[in-house]
C-alpha cells in the first residue's frame, strides 16, 4: 500500500516535536476527521533554520509531515510557502489515491504556519497574499468510485 | 519482519488441515457435476450432502433447511431482498439495528430507494438493541426484522431468543446474521425462533467464497440467484463443491471443539484485555463486558489513530484491524462505534484485536508489550496528547 | 468399473495441476483478507489483482472492467437484473433469445413478474437467432440485449460482433453469456461492441464457485450483492482468494494453449462425429455445422431415449450428458433442443458428449465401439423401432 519512503518516514519520523518561542506555529485538519496536523517553524534572516511537527493521523499523515519539514529546513520563507502537496507526494515515491489528502495537510500545516509568523510580524509574503486560513481538507477525503 | 501474530480471526481464519484433507480430492479427481446422473458426478452430489448435514448439525437444523451459497454476503443479500421481494403485498417495512454488518445495511439502503421502510434501531453504549423499542418499532407493514446475532466489530451478543419470541408472536419474519456467532458460541435453531440465519465458512477455519444459510420450512421468500435447479432449485450455479465439503467439515470442528475453543480464547482474550488496561491510560474497552464474543477484543485509545497503530502494529509483526475512517478510505469511523456513542476522536483511535484457535499465550505477552511502547510513541508525536501529559 | 471416460467437459473439467498449484499457498498459509492493512492482507490483495490482470489479458478487456462473482450464473444475474433496475427509468423491454442458459432464461421470466416486458427470439434449425428479427424486435422501451455467445447444449456462436453493432446503433446495452466461449473461441472485447460479459471458471480447468464479469466502463448498473467494499464497491463479500488465484492462472493458461486446445479438440471431435455418423442410423447431428464449439458433439438417436442411453454409457465407464426430461426431471426436454424444432419423440434421444484436453483419441474409438452396441441394445427394446426395423 505505502511506498519504502513513506514506511521509512512513518517509522523514523524526523523532526518531531515542539519549539519553544517558535516564531511561527500552524495547525490544520480536526479531531473529528481523524488528522491534525501541527508545525512548529525557527525562522532567521527569512530563512527556515529549523521545524518540528505534531501529527495526529494515519500513516501518510505522518510521513507527509516528516518529509515536510526536510523539505522546508534550510529554505527560504517564500520558498516555503511555494511547497505543493505534489512534491510532497513525490518525494514520498508516490501516495495511494485516498491518501492524497494527507499530503493536501501538510502543505497547508507549512503554509499556516508562515502566516502565523507573518502575523506576527506583520509580514506580505509572497504567494501568501490571498491565504486563508483552514482548518478543513476534507473534501480530499472522499476518493470512493461512484457505484453506480 | 518474520514473526508472525494473527489477531484479526474475525476478519477472517486460516483453513484447518483437516478442512484442506478432505477438500483436496474433489479438486482434480471427483471433479464431477454434482448435477450430473454418471457416477462420479453422484460422488460429488453426496459430499454435498454429508456437509449439508455436518452444517444443519452444527446448528440444531433439518438438513432440508440448510442450503449452501457463494459466501456470507450473498446469504444476507438473499435473506433481505428475498424476503422483502415475497412478501411485498403484505407491506413494506422493515426493521433492522444501526450495528449491522454493511451486507444487511446496504441492503436495507438499496430497498429504500424501492420503496420500502426500514427502521434501523439504536444500540446502547454496549452495542445491546433495547426490546422495547423493537417492540414499539413493529407496525402491521412490518414483514421482517434482522437483527445480527453477534457484531463483528465489538463482539456484542443480542438477545435473539428474545427478539425471536417477539417476532413471532407479531408474525413477523426474523432473520438474523450468525456470520460471527458459529463457532464462537452455540447456536440451536431449535431453540430459537429465528426463521432465517445465514453464516460463512472462513471465519471458521473453512474456505473463503462459501456460505450457508438456514431457511425454516414454509418461509416465504424468492431465489436470488436464478438459474439451474442446484440446491434443490433455490439457489442456481453449480456448486463449489470443494468448498462445501471443506465448510462441512470446518462447521463439525467447530461444534466438536466447540468448549475448548471458547476456554481457550476466552482466557486469552481476558489476558490481553487486562494486558492492555493494567499497562496504558486513556483507553476503553468497547462492547458488552460479559455478554461478548469470547475472542473479541475492541479498544479506543485516546489521542492516536487506528490506522497508525496498525501500520506499527505490523512492523513488528502484529496483525489486526481498526474502525478508524483513514483505514477504510471513508468520510467517517465506524458505524458501529459511532452507534455506540463515541466522538468521532476517539473512535478514530480503535483497534480490534481477535482471538483464534492458533493464538499463544506468548503472543499476548508479546503483542502487550510492543503495544506499550507503540502506543507512547504515537502519543508523544500526537498534539493532542501535548495538553494531557502535564495533568498526568 | 475402472476406466473412465469424461465426455462431459461443458458441464464441469477437472481442475489442472497449475492452477491447483498456485491456490494452495492461499488456503493455509496467505490466508490475510485482501481488505486488511497488514502486510499478508495486502499480499493477498496483490494476487487478486495478477488474476484480474490475466483474466482480462485473455479476454482483451482492461483490469478496471474485469469483477469477481461466486460462478457464472451470479454473473448472469447480476447482469441482467443490474441493467434492468438500473435503466426502468429508460425502460422495461428486454430481448433475449429462447435458447439462452437457465440462469438468464429464469431470471428474464423473474422479471416479467416484475413488470418488464420479454422478448425470446427464435432460432433457426442450427441455432442460429435471426439479425432481421432482433432489429424488429427492439422498440424505445428496449434497455437490454442478452444472447449467449456459445450455446452449451448444442454449441451453436451466435454472430456476436454483429449484434453488438446493432445494439450499439440503437443506444441499447447487449450482455452476452459467454460461460463456454472463454478457453474455447478467440474472445476480443475491444473488437466487440459488448457491454458486459461473463465467465464462469470450472469451465476452464479451474475451480467451481467462482465467476467473472466484465463490465464496460461507464455503463449503468446496480450491484447485485451489497455490503462491503471488495471489487472496487461492486460486489461485496470476503473474497474468493485463491478460487480467485485459479481463475486467473486458468484463464491465463486457457489463452496461452487457445490455438493446440482448439485443435486437439476439434480434431477429436470431428472423429466422434464421423464415428457416430458412419456406425449407427437414424441419427441427427444437432447444433451448427461449422459455427461451433470445437468440442462439442449432440446427437439425437432415434427410438431412445437419452438418460437409458447414458445410464448405459455410465456402466462402461463413459460419462455424458442428455437433454433428456427424464434426465432433468422436469416435464418437457430441453428448451434448446425444442427450439431449434426437434419433436419430443427425437429430443428425448440426445446425448452430448464434450471434449476436454484430457481426452484421448483411443477414447473416441472406445465411445463410438460401445455407443454401437448399446444404441443398438437400447433400440431392441424400443417399441418404436419395430416399425422401422423391416423397412431398412
Ligand atoms: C452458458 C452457461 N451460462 C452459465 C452457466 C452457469 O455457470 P456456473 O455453473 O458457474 O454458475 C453455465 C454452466 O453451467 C453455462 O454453460
Ligand atoms: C457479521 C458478518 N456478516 C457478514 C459477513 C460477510 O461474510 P462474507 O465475507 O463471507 O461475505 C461478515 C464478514 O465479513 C460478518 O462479519
Ligand atoms: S489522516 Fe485520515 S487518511 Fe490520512
Ligand atoms: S420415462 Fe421415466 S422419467 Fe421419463
Amino acid at each position: 500500500m505505502y511506498s519504502e519512503k513513506v514506511m521509512d518516514h512513518f517509522t523514523n519520523p524526523r523532526n518531531v516535536g515542539e519549539i519553544e518561542n517558535a516564531d511561527g506555529v500552524g495547525q490544520v485538519g480536526n479531531a473529528k476527521c481523524g488528522d491534525i496536523m501541527k508545525m512548529y517553524l525557527k525562522i532567521e534572516d527569512d530563512t527556515i533554520v529549523d521545524v518540528k511537527f505534531k501529527t495526529f493521523g494515519c500513516g501518510s499523515a505522518i510521513a507527509t509531515s516528516s518529509i515536510a519539514t526536510e523539505m522546508i529546513i534550510g529554505k527560504s520563507v517564500e520558498e516555503a510557502v511555494g511547497l505543493t502537496n505534489r512534491a510532497v507526494v513525490e518525494a514520498l515515491d508516490g501516495l495511494p489515491t485516498q491518501k492524497i489528502h494527507c499530503s493536501v495537510l501538510a502543505e497547508q500545516a507549512v503554509k499556516a504556519a508562515i502566516y502565523d509568523y507573518a502575523q506576527k510580524n506583520n509580514l506580505v509574503i509572497k504567494g501568501l497574499e490571498n491565504y486563508k486560513p483552514v482548518d478543513d481538507v476534507h473534501d480530499h477525503h472522499d476518493h470512493d468510485e461512484d457505484e453506480e | 519482519m518474520n514473526k508472525r501474530i494473527y489477531l484479526d480471526y474475525s476478519a477472517t481464519t486460516p483453513m484447518k488441515k483437516e478442512v484442506l484433507d478432505e477438500m483436496m480430492p474433489y479438486f482434480s479427481e471427483k471433479y464431477g457435476n454434482p448435477s450430473s446422473i454418471y457416477s462420479f458426478g453422484r460422488e460429488a452430489k453426496q459430499a454435498i450432502d454429508v456437509a449439508r448435514d455436518r452444517l444443519a448439525k452444527a446448528v440444531g437444523a433439518s438438513s432440508k433447511e440448510i442450503f449452501f451459497t457463494g459466501g456470507g454476503s450473498e446469504a444476507d443479500n438473499w435473506a433481505i431482498k428475498g424476503i422483502a421481494y415475497a412478501n411485498r403485498n403484505k407491506g413494506n417495512h422493515i426493521i433492522t439495528s444501526k450495528i449491522e454488518h454493511h451486507a444487511v445495511l446496504h441492503v436495507c439502503e438499496y430497498l429504500e430507494k424501492d420503496g420500502f421502510e426500514v427502521t434501523y434501531l439504536d444500540v446502547d453504549e454496549y452495542g445491546m438493541i433495547d426490546l422495547e423499542q423493537l417492540k414499539e418499532a413493529i407496525t402491521d407493514k412490518t414483514i421482517l426484522i434482522t437483527i445480527m446475532y453477534v457484531n463483528n466489530e465489538i463482539g456484542t451478543i443480542q438477545p435473539i431468543k428474545e427478539i425471536g419470541k417477539i417476532a413471532k408472536e407479531k408474525g413477523v419474519y426474523f432473520h438474523t446474521d450468525a456470520v460471527q456467532a458459529l463457532g464462537n458460541i452455540p447456536i440451536d435453531i431449535k431453540e430459537l425462533d429465528v426463521d432465517i440465519m445465514n453464516f460463512s465458512a472462513h471465519k471458521i477455519y473453512g474456505p473463503k467464497g462459501v456460505g450457508g444459510i438456514y431457511i425454516r420450512k414454509g418461509v416465504k421468500i424468492h431465489p436470488f440467484i436464478h438459474g439451474g435447479a442446484q440446491e434443490r432449485k433455490r439457489r442456481a450455479g453449480t456448486e463449489n463443491v470443494p468448498g462445501i465439503v471443506g465448510f462441512g467439515k470446518a462447521a463439525e470442528l467447530a461444534t466438536q471443539n466447540l468448549d475448548s475453543h471458547i476456554a481457550h480464547v476466552k482466557r486469552l482474550r481476558d489476558k490481553l484485555i487486562e494486558g492492555i488496561q493494567n499497562n496504558i491510560d486513556y483507553v476503553r474497552l468497547n462492547g458488552h463486558p460479559t455478554e461478548r464474543h469470547p475472542g473479541n477484543v475492541n479498544f479506543c485509545f485516546e489521542f492516536i489513530e487506528g490506522e497508525s497503530l496498525l501500520l506499527s502494529l505490523d512492523m513488528v509483526g502484529i496483525a489486526g484491524s481498526s474502525g478508524s475512517a483513514c483505514t477504510s478510505g471513508s468520510l467517517d469511523p465506524s458505524h458501529v462505534l459511532m452507534a455506540i456513542g463515541l466522538t468521532h476522536e476517539i473512535a478514530h483511535g480503535s483497534l480490534r484485536l481477535t482471538i483464534g484457535d492458533f493464538t499463544k499465550e506468548e503472543d499476548i505477552d508479546y503483542v502487550v508489550e510492543h503495544l506499550i511502547t507503540i502506543v507512547d510513541r504515537l502519543r508523544q508525536m500526537s498534539p493532542l496528547y501535548e495538553g494531557v501529559k502535564g495533568g498526568k
